[in-house]
């Protein structure tokens, strides 16, 4: 198959296919964090407008999850690194 | 086109989300016909959570290029 | 690929494809539906028959859930048309 | 053949969805064994799910059918 | 394609391809449980050990999830079994 | 090669569960930065979500093996 395409088309093909597989998992992940913000921050009946505090809930939650993604890798390189340094 | 089927899938999915929380949240004892205050309900719900996916999105696209954080560890 | 089947084959082909793939999303809403409307209608110990009300619950559900995403798409286009008049 | 496949994929899925719903509700502290009455909670929740499935097959069916509602919308 | 192998080296292909897949579906397998667990016996707030029994309600949940599935495949056979006898 | 790609996929898998488990069970109320205490339960949830799929993993690789139960079953 691939010998149909020279160098230049194939490298190009293969950015396409990666720019898209980002896109596909930006999009996947802002559905997911807004069902998952959603649950955690609309607690009253839907009414006109949100209620209070409700609109810096969803901003904030979706932060402190990427916040706490960045810190559980954190833990993982120390405790490794640790784990190095006492063998 | 490719990028047109990507955006129909989008908001596909988006209004399948939408539907079943809103139905959670706002249809509680299914009876014989939806109700007015469940219709109500609904509409408010509806706009609600397209608010909320609109902040969700904003939020998390002006990190992730802030901090240029990898898709895979977001 | 596509040249190898004369058109009314893959006219064939395609429509084959097309009814399975409807009957596969068909058998996904259902095992969906049950799922989520166990969840909302059954609320009492399982015992050998359905606790008074169960049944018509689950029926109006699978019904209610249909009324809501008709009712959805009503309400987004109505919020379309009343965008396109207002400009 | 294909119909076969799809036919045990399905009861599978029901299967599986059934033992996961069933477990929440009958075996809530999982102790050194299945007790008795945990048994005989498992053997009603099976029924019941089946009927449930078969209650929502039906009237979903019938409504797609009716209203001729695009299976995207529903 | 498949003309482009020998038949050992076909068989040799079917048996990787089938023990990855039994391999991945036991790895979904392990993640699914550990959520489902997770979620059922772990309860008080995380702290630098396991509350009281909560590791044996892991182990327990695993085995008895296990002995739910088996229970319930015997429980179809059985009935089919009944169904077929009364004809 | 294909092998390191698996345990890759495995272990993105394993960080994308304990991060939903951890934030839900720590960061109840999503405010302007981590605190301090939601940082300590989130090190602590890490370590206990790890050893509880220990736990899992060498509990039903023994039942499977013990028993031969075909994974489709199980």
């Amino acid at each position: 198959m691939a010998d149909q395409f020279d160098e230049a088309t194939r490298k190009e093909l293969a950015n396409f296919v990666q720019a898209e597989q980002a896109q596909a998992h930006l999009t996947a992940q802002i559905h997911s964090l807004t069902s998952m913000c959603w649950d955690k921050c609309i607690t009253s009946n839907p009414s006109s407008r949100f209620a209070r505090g409700e609109e810096s809930c969803l901003a904030n939650c979706v932060e402190r999850f990427l916040d706490t993604s960045l810190y559980m890798v954190k833990q993982i390189q120390e405790q490794r690194d640790r784990a190095q340094l006492s063998r | 086109t490719y990028r047109q089927e990507m955006a129909l899938t989008n908001a596909q999915e988006l209004m399948n989300k939408c539907n079943e929380k809103c139905f959670a949240k706002c249809v509680t004892k299914p009876g014989g016909s939806l109700s007015g205050s469940e219709q109500s309900c609904l509409s408010n719900c509806l706009q609600r959570y397209m608010e909320a996916f609109n902040i969700v999105s904003k939020t998390y696209i002006a990190r992730v290029q802030k901090e240029r954080i990898s898709p895979e560890l977001a």
